[in-house]
Parts: structure tokens; C-alpha cells; sequence
């Protein structure tokens, strides 16, 4: 079943899904394989597995340290194309990668898509890959039925808006704010204004991320967006509390 | 470059959507720039009022006796404000800057001139500052930093992955997308997402229109031989542009070889197995990466070699064979400098002695009548520390010493 | 000059016998060269094509409104080669010296920045090179010896007197009463015995050449005022003599004030009651003595002012009221570098911050129209040492600290 | 009596003459008066009495360092002068000032003649007053009918021989090679040439000094040159083995 499916499905469900994030390899697989249990059996809809890269240029400090050390740690692209597969193969919901282009470049773009689509990702998010960079991306993606996120952030005029729906799948995936990941983020009436614009501008499903970190930050975006996305909070998280605490937290969420 | 910002296979913008409008607009005005001959001009009288242009082309005379080849010409980046070409784009920048109405700048910096040159430009132009620098950098090159935080710089060393050129680079971006709106990120070489490549080759282009002029002047004929080093590629491309018409004359950009090819240890991005096609830093290039596309660490006694990624622009001329492309060691620079010095009582910069020193491997094989341009990119003073250093050189080592245990006791 | 080498009650030749030839044949030679329209055209092409003239005049926009007054524009002799005006002069007696046919080369140095041109002519033209600098120099100046030694020329610290400028002099004359037939000695100032004073103000005088038809260019008259620092005084003859005649231009030479006219501890020579006419290392002049013509120690955070003596032919214009004569303290100088650094991004050397400091105190009081040109002698990056250590700069000491650890664990 | 003219009297009973040096206040004017008194005890013919300045550039190391000690020490000028004035009244012998012209000049020109010639002194040494710059120093001179001493150089022409000695007053002081003093000279065919040329343009005495240190060197000296000058040699010994030690050098140089 296709992403935007899928998530259309369980948004009829409920008033607003959830979507985590992890750093493949931080701190280690095996952690990585605890979270991710707790974060299914405690209900999170989505998961973007972001595959580690030396240049992460769009993330802030809790995930740019976490790509040095999983690197650091020995992490490997195919190590985490493996777990990637496992995880897709064991839990029921949607597993996407997250990660820069040129990881996927090096792979070789076709080959990355096919094992992706064999190993049954629905979806990449590529913070630095524009539509304008991505035309084969985008075919491929085509091909192999792996969706394109595609990203709108508050300087997207209108225009901008329009023309990248054209070419998302999936859903939006709507920055909260300019910067990078990991601040909080204010959900004032630019904020407001600028969802409207979003909800104006596509008929996909809105995914909001960057600097949602609690229960009230959700209870906001409720009826505004369909989808929050959890990101540094939960690295965070274990890295302090460990894997354990991450089930409770995300119990507490909505 | 072609609409998407590509020099046949490189180039691009890749660019996190939060930049898109920036790009959008920093584009347009670029163009307009280049379709307003006023510009060029304000750039001009900018460059010969407060830089020194044009910059000197010097006959190096006891150089070229020595080599017994060609004779030897030498541009003299040098002389320039601040040290180094980087004053060119950065100066040329600064005019966009006030154009779009923006009232901060950032930069990165790896050797510090580039960090000094819009520290600079920052304060001529009021503008606010905020300077990117690794770690290893500000170590290296600490009386940059000294000087970018007496112009009202904001110095930030940082401390993430191989804390040099590459890291404060990805830093930059990460204050630039979060700060959009009133700040534009002076890119400091011809690399990154377009139109920085051509914008920056753009505004050193001055380097070379300067040099066949003079060049004519004093050997009535084209060069055979332009030598330049070769570390995001603006120098080069700055004396090259110029010249790529010129079917006569050979272009040779020289990379950092450090401890040697087979180090592992170098910054070798054409012409080196360790490199490959990739996209980072907004641009796809030939960067030195593992099999994984994960970037290497890299390695020159020059910090502003030290980078992993190459101008696209670079890449493509490599692949079209329209510049030849070599490396010198660590230590075949120093001995390019330490002769440079002596013959000439000219102290080019760690970063230019590569040049050099590819230009001193072939000058003699070449006729006495034929001339050859040695890029000079930047002075050498500013180096003390690497070069005194690596000279080892005593009575430095006791001066430091002494200097140290004075303010240590204090 | 008259036929005795005096400028009214100013200059002579009090030189030892063994000296009197070579001043014969010196004397010629420059008679010659002054004749030779050849000489100054062989003279410009060099310093054009191995130096950065003319250099350029530069608007301070900003400090200009900063302080609401006349126009301040900059004559940036800061960006000739190796940093400072010292190389006109040092080119220039270069010229000389192969005309003469000389194969050695000896000089004094204060800040450095003489024995650093010094060296780099030595490098260039193929001269043997010996660089005599005072012991305390050699320490406030570190830098500068490393570059010189680098580029073929030995430096000897001079431990005698005061162990700064002037008893490097002494020992320079030392040096050349031994070696008198194959050696000159390229003075750096417009102090010593006749002809040195002119002929050293003859090279430098191309800097007010080339200021006074740049004012025009950009300001459309004449300035209201020129301001130069004033050591030996090179900088400021060299800017000074082609306004010598404008009668609207008011000229002003700035000594080092150090501690202040009252501490006992600066360097002001004129207008000042701790200096009276004397006689020593080769002329007469207003030198800081005392009652029985023993000189003094001097004080200034420029090593480069920190002198005893000053040109007679700036004695004689003092005399005759053609030129005003202030002072700046360290303190006021360090403000105005400050503020130079961050208005500008113009880094001036500590000597030349002086005619900054001079300047500033008194543009306010001009109009908008009027404008006036501050000489900046040289660049003040080479002073990082002294300037770092000045503004107490904890990062810089720590740096310093560490380093020298390092170097005492080897 | 005229300098001139004592000196061609002793010089018809010696085969050559001896003229000493020394540096006023160093190491103190006690020291100088025993120097003094074992010199002229020894058959000394006359004497230079140096006084210090701050910067003598025509002094090699030991005169030089001598000069400077003695200033450190507080010598004053007038110290000097009235230290000479005991000396030129005391012995039988003609004593000369040799100082550099800034002494003279800050004194007052004439105030200075005025001074030593109501002292007794017979002459001035002045290395750095070329004749050309010393018009009034000149006429003074003879006004107070103290001797110029006027130097030789092995670089001078025999031209300007000539001219100096039309300057000279008392004899003519030959410096014996280029250089500063203290350095031992060579006595080769140039420096007999040289001399001879110093003979053929005056007729006033030749002293020779700069690097005479022993017997030997004056024995070369005799028909040569009217008097031996023995300058930082006698100030080394002075350091090194105490004033007492100055007799019985002077008494085995002839
Ligand atoms: C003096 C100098 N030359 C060369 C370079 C290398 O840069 P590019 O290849 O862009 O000229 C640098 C970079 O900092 C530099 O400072
Ligand atoms: C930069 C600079 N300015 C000025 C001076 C003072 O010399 P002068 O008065 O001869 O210009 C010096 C002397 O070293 C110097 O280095």
C-alpha cells in the first residue's frame, strides 16, 4: 500500500499522527531496535530512520553529534539498509530514510531506490535534494513507488509551495520554523498563517516538524496539521534517560 | 552554468527549500549585477580605492635565471588589502550585499583570509559579522582570529567533525538558513550551490584580465603556462577565466599533495583514487569520500587547501582537459617558499607556494622566450606560526617560550 | 640642501675620515640619478611592477561622519611590499647600489620594517645582507627577524646604550667604517649624514606625488591637511615635500608622546623642553639629551618612532614654522587604531596610528567640504606582538601560553 | 708651548714616540689618575683623554663598553674637564681631549676652547668633525691655540691629504686600517704604502694608531711613523689585571 494511503487511513483514525525519528546506529543498533519497539507499541504512526552522513548541514547539534558518532561507531550505509529492512519487515507501519543526497549519489541512485523499495521503505526525505536537483530522483521514485517528502519551509512563497506539491508524495513535510533541527520552535500567528498557506497551497497530508517537543506543542498543532514530527527530542531522550524512557514519552503525547 | 546553476556534470544548488527564496533572489540580483556595466565599474574604483588594484605583475629575474627556462611572472595577489585575492569576491559580495539591503554577513574561513577579508568588508560596509572557523583553524591561524575580533567580529570556532574548513562551512549554512532574512553567507571560493561558483570566479576574474594586459605589456605575448593553487578553486579560476580562450596557453592548478598521494593524507581531489563524483556542502563535485559517501579528512600544510570539495567549475574544465591538474607535498612547498624568499625577497602564502612549486618542477624545460604566471593567491607573514613552525626554526621556538612563560607568570 | 649637506641651521656630514670617499662617490651618484630622468623611470617601473604603486588613496567614509568633519582619506603605504613606506626608500638606494657597483648591503632597524625592506632588496637584487637591530627590538619584533633570516640576510642584535634604533645605528656605522669599499649602508630615514636625509625624502617623496594628484582626482582641491607620523621622519618628508608649496596646506608631523611630554618617557623631539640641538650619528638636528649632550632613552609603543633624533630637514621646516609638530600618546594611539580597525577594516601599523591618533583630535573641527589625508605609513598586522599584548588580548596570551608549552615539551 | 713643537723636541731624542689612550671615568678617575701616573712615569709623550658619550661611533668594543660604564657611573662633563685640568698641571707632557663633537658643540664651541685652553690642553681629537663642518671649531682653534688633531684614512686620497693637513694643527693621526678601534691592524705593503703616502702629503708628525698592541708592532713603526698611539689595548689590561699592571706594559714597548 502506497504512503499517503496508508497515512490517510490512520489520520481518519485519529485527530493528529506521529511521526519519530532516529539516527541509524546512535547511539548503537541495538538501542536503535529498542526505541523503535517502544515507539510502535506506544502508537507513533510513522518513522523516518535517518541513515548517518558526515555533512549533515540542515541539523542541528543533538542530530549532527549523533551522525559523527554513529559514523565514529563504524556505521556503515548497508548496516543501515539491513536494519532498515528489518524494521520494515517486522512493524506494520511506514519506515522512511532520511538522509542527505549524497548518500544516495554514492550508492548509485537506482540501485538505492530498488533495495529500498525491495526492503519496503514507502518514503526519503532528502533535506538538501530541491525538485529542481532531483529530476532522476524523482522518476525513480516514480518507478519504484518510494514516495518523495517533499519540504516546505516558512520562506516558501505560495508559488514555491504549489510547485513543490506538484512533486511531493506521501505528504508535506512542513519546517516549523527557519533553522536548523532541534530548537523550539514558536507557534504564534506567523506560525498560524503560514499553516493556512501550506493547507492552501496542497491536498497532501501536512507533517509539521522542527522543535515539537511536548504533549502541549501537539495539543496546538491539532486540526492545524495531520502529522507532528518528533525529532532531537527523543535522541535527547535516550541519550540522557536511556531507551526506556522512550515508550513513556511518547505515551504521553497525545 | 546552465539554468540549474551545472558546469556540464557539477555544479547545482543543492539547498535546503528554507534557502530557496535567498537563492531566488541573490540570483537575480546577480544578474542584474553582471547586465549593469555600472556595477563593474563601482567594483573597480571599490578595488583601486581601498585594495590595491591592479595588483603588480612582478618578473621574478633571479627565479627564472635560477630555473634556466622561462621566464617567470608572477601576479601579485599578495599585495592586495588583507593579504590575499579573497578581498576580491569578498569586496565584490559586499556591494551585492548593500544592493539587497542586507545587514549581516557570515563567512566561513579555513586559512583565515577569507575570514579577515569580510571581517573587513564588514566593517567598511557596517554591516554585522559573524566568522565560521574550525577549531583546528583558529589554532593554526590564531592571529587571524585576533584581528577579525578588533574589526567587531564574531570569531566562532567549531568543533564538529574534522573541525576545519569543511565543518565551518556546514556551520555557516546552519546559522544562514536560520537567519535568512537579514544575512547573507559570503561563500568564500568558487564552490557551494550556484551561483556562488561562477559569482566568485566572476569576481576574481579581475585577477586574470588584469594579468593579460600586463603580460602582453611586458613579454608581448601570451603566456605558455599559468600556474595557480588549487583549494575551493577561486584563485584559479580568478587567473584562468580569462585565459580558457587562449588555445596557446596551459592552464595547471596545483593541489595540496600533504604528506604525498599515497597517504592518505592530502587533499588530492582530480586525479586521485581517493576522490569521487558527490553532493555536499550544496554542490556536487569531485570530493574525497569513502565508498560510503562519507567525506574524508584531509590534510595540507596550507589551511587554506585543507578541503575536501573542489569548484564544480574545476571539475568540469579537469574533465574536458581544459587545465591540467598537479599536486605538491607539504614538503616540496616549503622548499618552493624557502627559495621564493631568498631569490626574490617575495614571501608567498603556504597556500600559493604550491603554486610555485608546480611552476618550479616544468619552468626549465621551457624556452627562455616563453613567460610563465605563477598566481601568487596571498602573502606568507601571515603564516608565521605554520611556517616558523615547520622550519623549526630555534630562536622562534625560544621567542615563544620566553613570551609564554612571561604571561603564563603574570 | 646646501653644498655642506644643510638645511638652513640643520643636517651636515659629521662622518669619520675613513667614510669621506664613499660619501664623495655617494654624493655623485645621486647627483647623477637626480639627473637622469632614466633613473626615476627605471625607479617607478620597479616599484609598479615589484612593489603596488601608486598606492591607492583610500575615503574613510566612515570615520569621516563618525566624526562629522572634513573628508579623511587614507594614503595606504601600508600596502607596498613587505608592509611600509620603507621600501620606496630601500628600492630606490637599490638602484643606487648597483649602480656603484656595491656587493653588500648593511642597514639599522627599529620596528623591522627597514631590515625587512632591506632584506627583500638584498633577495632580490643578489646583495650580500646584514640587518643590525637593537637587542629590545629584536624582542618587541620577532617576526620580522625570522623573515629577514629567512630571505639570506643575518641579523645582529645590538646590545649596547639603550639597545634600540640608535645604538643599532651606531653599530651599522660600525660595521661600515670596516667594510667601507665594498659595502653601502641604506639608511633608513631622512636623518643622517648628508645626503641621506634628501635622498631618502627624494624616494619617499613619490607617496605626496602621487596623494596630491589622487585628492584632486577624488576631492576635486587641495587638502586642508596632511598628517604623518613622524620617527626619523621619512614617512612624513615623503608625504610632505610636494605640498611643501601649497600654501593652503597645512602640514602636521606627529611624534610618539608615549607616556606623555611630561613622563621623561616618549619620543618627542620637537616642541618639546627635553630636546635641544646636537650633533650625532652624522647630523645636526633637535636631538633628546641632556645637559651635556649625552642622549636619552626613549619610549614609544611603536618601536619605529622610538628614536632620539629627527630629520633636520623636518628641524628646519619646524623652524620655519612650515610644518606643526604634535604628539599622541600610547594610550591615545591605541584608541585610534581601535577605531581605525573597526570603522575601516584598515589594520594601521603602530607608528602610523600616531598620524590617526593626530588627525582625529583635530578633523572634527573642519568642514564637510575641507578634507584632509592621513598618512598611513604601513600595516599594522606585523605588530601583532606588541598589539595583541597591548589590548591584554587573554585569548591570544593563552594561545601564546600554549604554544610555548608545546615547545618547551620538545 | 705649542703641541707641535713639544712634540718635534722629544721626537729629535726618541726614535719614535708613544701616545696613550684613555676613557674618562673608567673604570672610575681614581683609576685614571694611577693609569695616568704609571704612564707618564713609563716615558709616555703625551696623552688622549677620551671623554665618554653616549654614543661613540667610531669606537670598537672596548672603548665602547668603557664609554658607557663610565656614563652609567654619573661621569659629567665637568668631571672631565676638571679632571684634566689636574692632569695638564700635574705632568710635564701634552694632554689632548678626544671626544665627539656633540660634547663640544652642547657645551658651547668657544666656552669649550676657551675652557681647555685655560687648562692646559693641547689639542682635540674629534673623529666625527670632518673639516668641512667645522668652520668655527677651526678658527677657534686657532683663536685658542689648541690643536685639531686631524685623521688620516687609508681610504683618503692623497688629495685630501693634502687639504686635511692643510686643516692639521699638532700632527696628524693616521688611522691604521678601516674600522672601528681595538681590532689589531696588519702591516703589510698596503700600510706601508699608505704610510708613505701620509708622509708625502704633510709634514706635520705621523701618529699611527688603531690596533697597535705590543713591542713588535712599534718596532715596525720606527721610521715609519712619528708616534705609536695605544689605545683600547692599555684599557684591556686596566680590566683584566688592575691599573698596576700599566708601568711596567708601557716600559717594555720601546
Ligand atoms: C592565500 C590563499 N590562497 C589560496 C587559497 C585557496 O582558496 P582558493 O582555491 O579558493 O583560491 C586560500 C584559502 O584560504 C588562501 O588564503
Ligand atoms: C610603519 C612605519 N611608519 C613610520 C616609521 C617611522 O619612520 P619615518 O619617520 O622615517 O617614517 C617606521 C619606522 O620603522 C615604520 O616602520
Amino acid at each position: 500500500m502506497q504512503l499517503e494511503q496508508q497515512l490517510r487511513d490512520k489520520r481518519n483514525e485519529k485527530d493528529i499522527l506521529l511521526m519519530t525519528h532516529i539516527v541509524l546506529g546512535y547511539p548503537s543498533f541495538a538501542a536503535n531496535r529498542e526505541v523503535i519497539r517502544q515507539m510502535v507499541e506506544n502508537g507513533v504512526d510513522c518513522i523516518e530512520m535517518q541513515i548517518p552522513f558526515s555533512e549533515p548541514m540542515a541539523d542541528g547539534p543533538v542530530i549532527l553529534k549523533a551522525n559523527q558518532d554513529s559514523l565514529a561507531a563504524g556505521t556503515k550505509v548497508e548496516d543501515c539498509l539491513t536494519f532498515g529492512a528489518e524494521m520494515a519487515e517486522k512493524y506494520d507501519i511506514p519506515f522512511l530514510y532520511m538522509t542527505y543526497y549524497n548518500i544516495i549519489f554514492k550508492y548509485g541512485e537506482e540501485d538505492f531506490f530498488r533495495r529500498a523499495a525491495e526492503d519496503g521503505i514507502k518514503g526519503f526525505i532528502i533535506p538538501d535534494l530541491p525538485p529542481e536537483m532531483g529530476e532522476s530522483f524523482l522518476t525513480l521514485a516514480d518507478k519504484y513507488q518510494v514516495a518523495p517528502i517533499l519540504i516546505f519551509a516558512p520562506t516558501s512563497t505560495t508559488e514555491r509551495m504549489r510547485e513543490l506539491a506538484g512533486y511531493g508524495q506521501g505528504f508535506i513535510y512542513c519546517a516549523a520554523r527557519r533553522g536548523v533541527t532541534g530548537k523550539k520552535s514558536e507557534f504564534g500567528k506567523d506560525f498560524n498563517d503560514y499553516l493556512n498557506r501550506c493547507r492552501e497551497a496542497t491536498s497532501l497530508l501536512l507533517a509539521v516538524g522542527f522543535g515539537i517537543q511536548s504533549r502541549e506543542d501537539i495539543e496546538i498543532l491539532k486540526g492545524k496539521a495531520d502529522m507532528a514530527v518528533i525529532g532531537s527530542r527523543t535522541i535527547s531522550l535516550v541519550d540522557s534517560e536511556g531507551p526506556e524512557a522512550v515508550g513513556p514519552f511518547i505515551a504521553g503525547l497525545r | 552554468m546552465d539554468k540549474k546553476g551545472f558546469f556540464g556534470n557539477w555544479g547545482g544548488a543543492y539547498i535546503p527549500e528554507v534557502l530557496y527564496q535567498t537563492f531566488q533572489e541573490l540570483q537575480k540580483e546577480y544578474d542584474r549585477c553582471r547586465q549593469d556595466p555600472a556595477f563593474w565599474e563601482e567594483y573597480l574604483n571599490l578595488m583601486s580605492t581601498y585594495s590595491c588594484r591592479p595588483t603588480p605583475l612582478t618578473h621574478a629575474e633571479n627565479l627564472s635565471n635560477y630555473f634556466g627556462g622561462a621566464q617567470i611572472y608572477i601576479k601579485r595577489e599578495d599585495l592586495n588589502h588583507t593579504g590575499a585575492h579573497k578581498a576580491n569576491n569578498v569586496m565584490g559580495q559586499g556591494l551585492l550585499v548593500k544592493r539587497m539591503g542586507k545587514k549581516r554577513v557570515i563567512a566561513e574561513t579555513g586559512a583565515g583570509q577569507h575570514g579577515m577579508a569580510t571581517a573587513t568588508m564588514a566593517a567598511k560596509f557596517g554591516l554585522e559579522c559573524t566568522i565560521y572557523m574550525g577549531e583546528e583553524d583558529v589554532l593554526r591561524q590564531r592571529p587571524n582570529v585576533f584581528w577579525m575580533e578588533k574589526m567587531g567580529a564574531t570569531v566562532i570556532p567549531v568543533k564538529d567533525g574534522s573541525r576545519t574548513l569543511k565543518d565551518a562551512i556546514n556551520e555557516a549554512f546552519r546559522d544562514w538558513v536560520t537567519n535568512v532574512d537579514d544575512t547573507h553567507y559570503v561563500f568564500g571560493t568558487a564552490c557551494g550551490p550556484a551561483p556562488f561558483p561562477e559569482m566568485v570566479s566572476w569576481f576574481q576574474s579581475i585577477i586574470g584580465i588584469e594579468a593579460a594586459e600586463q603580460i602582453i605589456k611586458y613579454h608581448g605575448k601570451m603566456p605558455a603556462k599559468i600556474y595557480a593553487c588549487v583549494g575551493g578553486g577561486s584563485n584559479a579560476m580568478g587567473i584562468f577565466k580569462r585565459f580558457l580562450d587562449e588555445k596557446d596557453v596551459e592552464l595547471i592548478g596545483v593541489e595540496a599533495g600533504g604528506h604525498g598521494i599515497d597517504s592518505g593524507s592530502h587533499a588530492i581531489r582530480l586525479n586521485c583514487p581517493d576522490a569521487s563524483p558527490g553532493v555536499a556542502q550544496g554542490y556536487k563535485t569531485m570530493f574525497l569520500q569513502d565508498e560510503d559517501g562519507q567525506m574524508k579528512h584531509t590534510h595540507s600544510v596550507a589551511a587554506g587547501l585543507d578541503y575536501v570539495g573542489v569548484s564544480p567549475i574545476l571539475s568540469d574544465l579537469w574533465e574536458k582537459k581544459q587545465v591540467r591538474f598537479e599536486s605538491a607535498t607539504d614538503n616540496e612547498v616549503m622548499q618552493a617558499l624557502d627559495l621564493t624568499m631568498k631569490k626574490e625577497g617575495i614571501i608567498p602564502a603556504l597556500e600559493s607556494s604550491h603554486a610555485f612549486a608546480g611552476a618550479f618542477r616544468e619552468v626549465g624545460k621551457l624556452s627562455p622566450d616563453d613567460a610563465i604566471i605563477i598566481n601568487q593567491s596571498g602573502r606568507g607573514d601571515k603564516d608565521i606560526f605554520t611556517i616558523a613552525h615547520a622550519f623549526a626554526d630555534p630562536s622562534w621556538k625560544k621567542f615563544i617560550i620566553d613570551r609564554g612563560k612571561e604571561y603564563s607568570s603574570k
